[in-house]
This record gives C-alpha cells, structure tokens and sequence, in this order.
C-alpha cells in the first residue's frame, strides 16, 4: 500500500500543497510546456499569416481574428482560473490555489489588453470607429479594469496572507462578469460578432479559417500555462525571501 | 456570573505575523475569579496573544478553549477587550458612547451607564462631547465599558496606560469585583497591575527586540 | 440582536449628522456636480435634457463612491471595527447595517432631492416620477455593493481611489439599467421597455442586498486579522 | 512577395495587430523569468548569508 | 530647507508609490469615469466626440477631489501634522510641498494618460495636442487649489465630501477656461479663441500656486490650534 | 549645544480648550540642563500645556519664551515633540522614517540614524515596515527622532508609554545626556520618569475630574 492512502483528503490536498514537491513537478513540466507553446504558435502563425485564404468579406483583415479571438478567449479564461483558484483558496486553504490566483492576474490581463487593443485595430477598417460603446467591448472592458483592481488590491495589502483572502473576494465577486460577457452579444443589441466556434449547434467559421484560429489558440494556452508555471514558481521564491528577511531581523535581534 | 466553573485554556497555541512566528508552544490555563498577567519585552507578542483570544487574529496552531461559559456564545462573544486603541468617535458624547457599547455588546444600556461612568469617576463629564476628554479621560472611558456590560472574560492590553493614581485605584477596584464575581481577567502590561496573587506569563524573554 | 442592528445604524446616523451636515453635504455635491457639467459641455439646453438622466446616475453613483471609502476605514482606524467583531450581530449584518446607514445618509437624500438638478438640465417634469422611481430602487444597490469595495479596502492607508475602483465594474450593471428604465420613460419608449428595465434593475438591487453583506463580510474576515 | 505585405490595403492594422502580438507576450514572458531568476539570486544570497543559523525561524510558516 | 521640501515631497511619492499604487490608480480611475459615462448617456459616438472634451475635464476635476481629501488628513490623524509644523519650513511651503506631490501622483499620469480615454470617446486625434497642453496647465492649479480645501477640512472626520465641496467653486473657473481652450483647438475655431483661453488659464493657474499654499497655510494653522 | 544660557519661561500663562479653562496663572522658568516634570490627575492640562510650548495650541493669555537660543528660529523650531501620537507611516520602513524626520527636522539624516536607532534598541528592526512594530517598538522610533536631530528643548508628553523596562533604562540615558549636554526636557507623565533633581510642576490639583 502505497503512504498516501492513509491520509485523509485534507492531509493530501496539504502534501500536495507542498512548495518543494510543486517546485520539482514544475521544473521538469516547463521545458516541454515551452517547447510545444512556441512549436504550436510558430505553425499557427504560420498558417494564420500566409497559409489561409482571406475572407471574402472581410478581406485580409480576417487574420486579425487570430490574434483577437485567442487573446479574448483567454482573458475571460484567465479570469475563470483566478476565480476557480481563489474558491479552492478560500474554501479549502490551499496555499497554492492563492499563488496560482496570483499569478494568473498579470498573464489575464495582458491577454485581456491584447484582446482590447486588437478588437480596436479590427474596428476601425470594420466599424470605422476604434471603440464603440457596446455590452461586448464595455464588459471586456470591465474584465481588465477587474484585473487590475485585483492586481491593486493585491499591492495594496501589506501582509500577503491578508491579501490572498481580500483578493479572493474580490476575484469570486467579480466572476460575474465572465458569463455576462459571453452572452451579452445574445441578450443586447451589438455590433459585435456573435459566438460562431462554441455554439450548441457546432461552429459556423469555415473549416480553413478554424485551422489557424485553433492553433493559435492552442498556442496561446500553453503559453498561458508555461507563464502560469513560471510565475508561481517566482512567487514560491519570493515567499521564501520574505520569510528570511524577517528571520534575518529576529535572529540579529536575538544576539 | 453562576458559571464559577468557568475556564479558559490555551494549549500549544503559536502565533503568526508577517510572516514570522511571534510565539508558539504557548499553554496556560485560567480559572473563574483568576487573573493572568502577561509580561514581556516590546513586540514579544502580548497585544498578539489578547488579539488571538478576542479573536481579531488567526491562531496559526494550537487551541483556545473556554470551558463552562455559555455554550450558544464564541468565546469571542463572551469577552470584553481593549486594546492600544480606544474605539471612540470624537462626535458623540460619553454618555452616548456608552449607551452604544452597552446596546452592542449585549448589557442593559440605560440602567447600566450610569453606575459605570460613576466606577470610572466619569459622571461629570457625562455630557460632553468625547473630542473633548484627555488621553486619560478618554482610556477611563474605554473602560466604563467594561462595566456597563457583563462578560466573564477581561482582556486588557495595558489599561493603566495614561491614567492618573486615583483612576488605577478605580480600576483595580473594578477588576478585584470581576474576579470576585467569578469573571476571569488576562492582561498585558509593563507595570503593575494591582492585582494581588495574580499568575504572571512571561512571553519571549528569549527574543528581546 | 435586532437593537444592536438598529443601535449601529442609530449611531451611523447621529455621527453623519453630527461631522458630515447628513443627507445634506451629499445632496449639495450632487448639485454641485450636475452645476458643473454644462461647464465641461456647454450649455445647450436640448443636449442637456438627452443627457440628463443619465447626468443624474452618474452624479448619484459618484457621491455615493465619494462617501464609501471612509465607511469601514474610520471605524477601523479608532478600534472601534474590533469591537464591532466582538458583537453578537454576525459580521454580515454588520455590514448591512453599515450599508443601511449610508444609504440612508447619501442615496435617499439625493432621490428626493432629484426634481431640482433635474429642472437645472431642462428634464421633462413629467419624467420625474419614472426617475424617481428608478433612483429609489437603484440607490440601495449602490450601497448594498459599495460595501463590499469598503470592506476589501480597510486598513489600507490610502484606500479611497482603491475601494471606487474596485466598486465601480459592480456598479455597471445598476447605472444600466437604471438609465435605460429612465430614458425609457422619459423618451416615450413602448411600455414594456421601462417595465422591463425597472425589473431588472430591481433584480440587482435585491441581489446586491445579500450580496453585498455576505462578500463584504468575508472580505473584513480577511483583512480583520 | 509585396502583396503579402501590404495585406489587401490593411497592412497598418493587420501588422500592429500581429506585432502586438508576439511583443505582448514576449514582454509578459521576460518580465515573468526575469522575476523568477531575481527571487532565486534573493533566496541564495540569503541562505548562503545565514548559513544554518536561522533555520529554525525560517522554516514556512503554519498557516499557509 | 529645500532639502525639507524635497524630502516631503519624496516621501508622499513613495507613500504614494507603495499604498496608492502611485499614479497607476489615478489613471485607473480616470479611465473608469470615462467609460461611466456613454453607458450612462448612451453609446452615440456623435454625441461623444462633441462632449468628449467636457467629459474628460470634469473626470480629471473628479479624481482629484477623490484623492484630496486624504491629502491633510493623513497625515493630522497620525501626529505627523504637528511635526511637520514644527519644521523649519513655513506651512506655506509645507503646503505647497504637497500640492506638488498631489499634482505628481494625480494630476500628471491623467495628463499623460489622456489620450487613451480621448480614443474611447472617439475624440479626434489632431486635437490631442491642444487637450494636453490644456490640461497640463490646469492640473497644476487642481492640486494647489484642493490643498485649501484639504486645509480647511483637516481634523475633521467625515472631511470627504466636505473639502470636495468647498473646492468645487475654485475649480470652476480652471474647469471653463479648460473646456474653452480644448473646445476651440477641437472644433476650429479661430486661433484667437484657444490662445485666448489657454493664456487665462495658464493665469488661473500661476495665481492659484501662490493663494492655494498661502490659503492653505492659513487654514491649516486655524485648524492645529 | 553651547547656549548653556537657555532658559524656557512662562509667566502666568493660561490655558482654554473647547471654551473652557483648563488652567490660568502659571508660571515657571526652567534652564540648560534642568528639567520640569508635569504631573497632575487626568485633564489638569499637562498634554495642552505641552502643546503651547511646542507651538501647536494658542496661548490663551499670559507668555513662553526661550531666551539664550538661536534667536533666528521660534521656540516651536528648537523644541522636539512627542505626544500621544506616534507621527509614523506603516508603509516606511523604520530608517527611511528616520531619516525624513531628521531631513525634515533639520539633522544630518544619514550621519544621525544609524547612532540613534541603536540609542533605543532597533537596530535590528532598521528595514522593517512600520506596520510590523509592536506599540513599544513604535513608540521607541518616535523617540529615536529626538536622538537623530539636535534640538536643544524636548517635550514628552508620557514618554514611558508601552516602553518596556530595558527600553525606560534607555530612554532615561538618553534623556540624560541631553541635560549633561544643556538641554533641556519639560515632561508630562504620571510614573516616574527617572530623571533625579528634577523639578516638578502639579498642575491642577483642585479639578480631579
Ligand atoms: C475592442 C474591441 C473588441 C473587444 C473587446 C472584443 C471582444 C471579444 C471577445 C471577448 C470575444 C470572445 C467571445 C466569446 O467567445 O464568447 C470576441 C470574439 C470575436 N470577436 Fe471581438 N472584440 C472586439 C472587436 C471586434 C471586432 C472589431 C471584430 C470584427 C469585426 C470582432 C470579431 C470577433 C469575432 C469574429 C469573434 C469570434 C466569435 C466567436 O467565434 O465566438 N471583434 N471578441
Ligand atoms: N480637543 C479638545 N477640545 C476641547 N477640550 C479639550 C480638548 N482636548 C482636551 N480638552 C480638555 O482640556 C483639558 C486638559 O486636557 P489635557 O489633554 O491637556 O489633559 P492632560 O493633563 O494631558 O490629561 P491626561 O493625563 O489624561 O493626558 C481637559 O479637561 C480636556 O477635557
Ligand atoms: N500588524 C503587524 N504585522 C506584522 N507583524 C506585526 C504586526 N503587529 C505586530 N507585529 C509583530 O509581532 C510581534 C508581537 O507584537 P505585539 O504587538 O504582540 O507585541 P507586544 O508584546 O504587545 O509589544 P508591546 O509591549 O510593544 O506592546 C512584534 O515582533 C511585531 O513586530
Ligand atoms: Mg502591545
Ligand atoms: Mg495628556
């Protein structure tokens, strides 16, 4: 029998929580992440930029899709993370699921911005506006002032533990939003493209045009997790340098 | 108080801010009409400790039991504490304070305030605006609390600070009456607290920052 | 128990009448930033009137956002929260509390007092009403949600641009609906439409009003110790 | 070879896009190991400086 | 004493820099007022651009009355107050230190920051130059003006909407002269008109970095006693 | 501090807080070197009277002057003051609150700190966040600030407060130094404050309230 079947759940969920066993799991997890993240992302460009038709609608535009529906899918994806990790935190204390919240922040929002900044390049040759006030682009909006809020809040607090539990408020709070994002192109009137790949009744795109849009995608999922890795394992690191630091001050206090 | 087979125990209990551990391995018990005093150098956690029993701080490890109170309360519930702040608004009157303190924390306001400004040799001052009060004044006032609502457990982070001669007689006075009436008092101090027999709990004399 | 309740929100009250002027201050910054609009975008009186309602929310929702930071943060500050914990209310409705007070304080005083701004920007009288109405459900949400922005913020020094921003995407929804169920009314929309809008609207507020305490709650657990 | 760069007339916005792209997540990604290599140098420099002396105090707290 | 003044205005950026985020939450906020507003006056780009120009004046004024009211407070509620009065320094310079370190941590990143909102309200783009350089005259005179009114409200607790309101009047003359100058940049006016208003406001502002110190000195020293 | 000619006096100086009298008629003169002690039951006026001196409360009737110092400055400019309050920023760091009050007070910041954090004790918490310290610890940083500028005059309005006995033995050096050196000290408390020979000042013995 192997030890951990005599533990209890908690007990497990605690040894798994065990930065030492997560910093080695990751350590050998991130070459291959990289690998396959950029592989993936080289052929989608790949495909995206030259070895796809333009749309007859659209033109050559179409391969701001690429970029722009990845980044956007993943910013609201990062935002389920931050907000699935902070209920594990709160519910269960995982130390982990506080870092993993943590560190998803900066890589949602940065996708979220590229969702933004790419929608907006798509919308002047489109709508023949950068921005339009709609429900879609308004609650991604939302999205990234959210992220940010949350980054703040998290730079704000002084003592990390307090500021994991605030922050995880915060993010499951604001997880509101992503479902209001998905449907408002249903339940208002927009501009905005309605959902035509995640449908009940199978995607609408064309199949050469969901090719790039895939890999793309994929890509920039790995890649999301790769980060992910890496700034968790910072943040492992950094945990650790604060707790010296204060040793330092009480051990120099003791003598 | 009937429960006079009240007890509160701490055992192993560790303490955590900022990332460091202030104390741990801390076990003491205190029994109905008993009062623990608790010394130590600056920062060895006393403030922490009377926190972590008014539950305003988390308890990183150990326990923290009160045994014969009442069983529908929390402990926290079931304490009075006064800590380095005084929890007054410059605005309201003392009297008003009062009667919000009371309300709150559980006592019979009206019938209450009067006899617990007089134990704080308050009652000229009843009337006037709390902004008003000096730095003792205004720690005697805190105090009055204490009074105007009964809770068995006393948790007083160094009360006698800023307090003149006459007002530690008065509290003492006060806390030798809790004790007599079966209640139980942990407090933290630099100086004495008046009270006779009490047990003492030296914290970190290892760590004297 | 329910003395408590009423005793903390008793003590809100006294206090907001005592140091802020009441309903008063916040009724008086509410027209002093509907004075200023016409400032900023010039005085046309037919722009003003198609912007006016929607003015109106964004001036309710910026002095409730104005009023919020200190909610939880002055009582923090002077010990007080600490003993607010150690109450037998549990902390949720201390927060509710908390929120019925600023309501109380800040929303109601300006939905009465909306007919006046409104006549300075040129609305319709007969739009008063479906406004009112509409500022009345929507004022509490404000509350009930700003709390939640307060208790993730105290004790933090320099709190007040933080708790208005991490508010605010939750005050979206309120001053969309809100808006939508006045210029409905206002611009003559078929029925249904501010029927509709005023629901929804009354949705948010009544799940801002268990929202707000149980979030703000847990975010004072979190940051009490 | 020039059709292809110019993008049927949108090559401004298709190629600000496709910039911003990789540039978005190749500052993300050095940001983030960068990061990850000034905490290791951190954490080194600090267990070399205290040697074992402190460990005990040092161990990762209880509660998270 | 310029070492004085230069550590003051140090140490507010640093308090600043790790509480307040620095500027970045100014920005935030700005940015969130501005998205506030078509979903309050709806989403009609016309109608935007024309008032694009008010709208980003008023949420300017708006952030810095959130953030002013903490300027004084902060530091009264903690004793530092008393100390800095008893510095070599006259409160005059105490004040103006102050304003300075305001204007740096808000007034400036809004400024930087402007055209990004600009874009959203589909402002155009020719006419951001003349916007900047407005509003970078009027920043200035924001912070030295709110310093009065975070003077006068020092010591008291619910100074918050308090000090915004007492500010409020002062700001309206930077406000209109704002508007004025980017308006007639925007919308072509003849050139006299945007120099004309750019020079009164550049006077407004000139003026209120000599009355705001000395204003708020004043009141500062009524309210320390 | 060469102006061993220094001397602080009041002459029947008086007192009004909130409109009402808190003391009138009082007189003393204190000189380089020398001591006063304020004692006197809970709002008798020591904290106001601290207050005039350091310039931070009007002075009702009545005068305070310093003859002997820089005649360049105010007397406010060539006091240090402690009150009840700590005057400190939990998000700076212990040295960097030093050395702003020492820039701003007008020492020699960087020269200074170093000596001064290690005259009371906290060296070893030099980097730590403000918001770390305990009340003793917080208290001893402000008094750091009198060791860090040369002011000749201090006023400490109970200075003792949540010091812990190793840290009152510090402070009493201290303070004894800066008399040795011509200083001098006006001090409000209600212990003992540890400075032998010095003169004591009660202030209103008739108003216990
Ligand atoms: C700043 C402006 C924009 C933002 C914030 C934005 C946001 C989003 C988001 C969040 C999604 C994911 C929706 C989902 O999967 O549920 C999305 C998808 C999409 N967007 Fe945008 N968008 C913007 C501008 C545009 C423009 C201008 C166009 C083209 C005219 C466009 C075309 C699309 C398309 C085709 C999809 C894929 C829909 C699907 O297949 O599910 N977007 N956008
Ligand atoms: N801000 C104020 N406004 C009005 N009156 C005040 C104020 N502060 C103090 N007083 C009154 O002035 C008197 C003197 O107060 P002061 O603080 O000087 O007393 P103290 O001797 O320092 O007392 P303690 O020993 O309690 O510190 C008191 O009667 C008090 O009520
Ligand atoms: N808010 C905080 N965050 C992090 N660490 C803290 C905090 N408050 C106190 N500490 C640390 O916890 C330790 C214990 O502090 P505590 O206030 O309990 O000490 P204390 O015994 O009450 O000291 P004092 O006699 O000075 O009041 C100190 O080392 C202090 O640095
Ligand atoms: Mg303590
Ligand atoms: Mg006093």
């Amino acid at each position: 029998m192997s030890p951990m079947t005599s533990l209890s759940a908690s007990q497990r969920l605690q040894a798994f929580a065990n930065p030492a066993r997560f910093m080695a799991l990751s350590a050998r997890l991130l070459a291959p992440l990289w690998v396959v993240s950029l592989g993936l992302l080289c052929v989608g460009l790949y495909y995206a930029l030259v070895a796809s038709p333009p749309d007859y609608q659209q033109g050559e535009t179409v391969r701001i899709m690429y970029v722009h529906v990845p980044s956007a899918w993943l910013a609201m994806f990062g935002y389920s993370l931050m907000a699935a990790a902070s209920a594990v935190a709160l519910i269960f204390r995982h130390p982990l699921a506080d870092l993993c919240a943590k560190s998803a922040a900066p890589i949602g929002a940065a996708f979220t911005f590229l969702a933004l900044v790419t929608g907006a390049l798509w919308g002047k040759p489109m709508w023949g506006a950068w921005w339009v006030w709609d429900a879609r682009l308004t609650s991604v909006l939302i999205l990234f002032f959210l992220y940010l809020g949350y980054m703040a809040l998290w730079a704000a607090i002084e003592e990390p533990a307090r500021a994991a539990r605030a922050a995880a408020v915060l993010a499951l709070v604001g997880a509101i939003n992503v479902p209001i994002i998905r449907y408002s192109v249903v339940w208002w009137n927009t501009l905005h493209q309605p959902a035509s790949v995640f449908r009940m009744d199978g995607p609408t795109i064309a199949p050469e045009m969901l090719l790039p849009l895939a890999l793309m995608a994929l890509g920039f999922t790995f890649f999301f997790v790769t980060l992910l890795l890496v700034r968790m394992r910072a943040e492992i690191l950094r945990h650790r340098v604060r707790t010296l630091r204060l040793a330092r001050a009480a051990a120099s206090a003791e003598d | 108080m009937t429960t006079s087979d009240l007890r509160l125990t701490a055992s192993n209990l560790a303490c955590v801010r900022g990332g460091r551990i202030v104390f741990e391995g801390l076990s003491f018990s205190v029994t109905a009409g008993a009062a623990l005093v608790l010394t130590g150098p600056n920062g060895s956690g006393k403030s922490s400790l009377l926190r972590q029993i008014a539950g305003l701080l988390d308890i990183a490890s150990g326990t923290l039991a009160l045994d014969g109170g009442d069983p529908e309360l929390t402990l926290a519930e079931q304490a009075h504490y006064l800590g380095h702040l005084d929890a007054l608004k410059p605005a309201m009157t003392v009297v008003e304070t009062l009667r919000f303190w009371a309300a709150w924390l559980g006592g019979d306001a009206a019938a209450n305030a009067p006899a617990a400004l007089e134990s704080m040799g308050l009652a000229p001052l009843a009337d006037l605006p709390v902004g008003y009060l000096s730095a003792g004044q205004k720690r005697r006032l805190a105090l009055a609390r204490f009074v105007a609502t009964p809770r068995p457990i006393w948790l007083l982070d160094e009360p006698t600070v800023a307090l003149d001669a006459a007002s530690i007689e008065r509290l003492g006075a006060v806390m030798r009456a809790h004790l007599a009436g079966g209640g139980i008092i942990v407090g933290a101090t630099h100086l004495d607290l008046g009270l006779a027999g009490a047990q003492t709990l030296r914290l970190g004399a290892e760590a004297a920052a | 128990m329910t003395r408590a309740f009423f005793a903390l929100i008793g003590r809100d009250l006294r206090l907001a009448a005592r140091i802020g002027g009441g309903g008063g201050m916040a009724v008086f910054f509410f027209l002093v930033v509907v004075a200023v609009v016409p400032l900023g975008i010039g005085p046309d009186l037919n722009l003003l009137a198609r912007i006016a309602p929607g003015m109106l929310w964004v001036a309710l929702l910026l002095s409730s956002l104005l009023t919020l930071d200190r909610l939880f943060q002055a009582d923090y500050e002077d010990g007080s929260l600490d003993l607010l914990a150690m109450g037998r209310l549990p902390l949720e409705l201390v927060a509710a509390a908390k929120a019925t007070g600023h309501f109380l304080t800040t929303g109601l005083p300006l939905v009465v007092a909306a007919p006046l701004p409104g006549l300075m920007l040129n609305l319709e009288v007969s739009a008063f009403p479906a406004l009112m109405l509409a500022m009345l459900a929507g004022a509490p949400a404000l509350s009930f949600l700003g709390i939640i922005g307060a208790g993730l913020t105290v004790g933090i020094r320099r709190g007040g641009l933080l708790a208005s921003l991490l508010v605010l995407p939750f005050y979206i929804p309120v001053l969309i609906f809100g808006v939508a169920a006045a210029r409905a009314a206002l611009f003559g929309f078929p029925d249904g439409v501010a029927g509709q809008s005023l629901t929804l609207l009354c949705a948010v507020a009544l799940a801002s009003l268990v929202l707000g305490p149980v979030a703000a709650a847990a975010a004072l657990r979190a940051n009490l110790r | 070879m020039e059709e292809f760069f110019h993008m049927g007339g949108y090559a401004a916005y298709v190629w600000t896009v496709y910039a911003l792209g990789v540039v978005v997540p190749l500052a993300l990604a050095v940001h983030s190991i960068a990061d990850y290599g000034r905490q290791a140098r951190l954490v080194e420099a600090l267990e070399s400086e205290a040697g074992g002396r402190i460990r005990r105090a040092a161990r990762p707290e209880q509660d998270r």
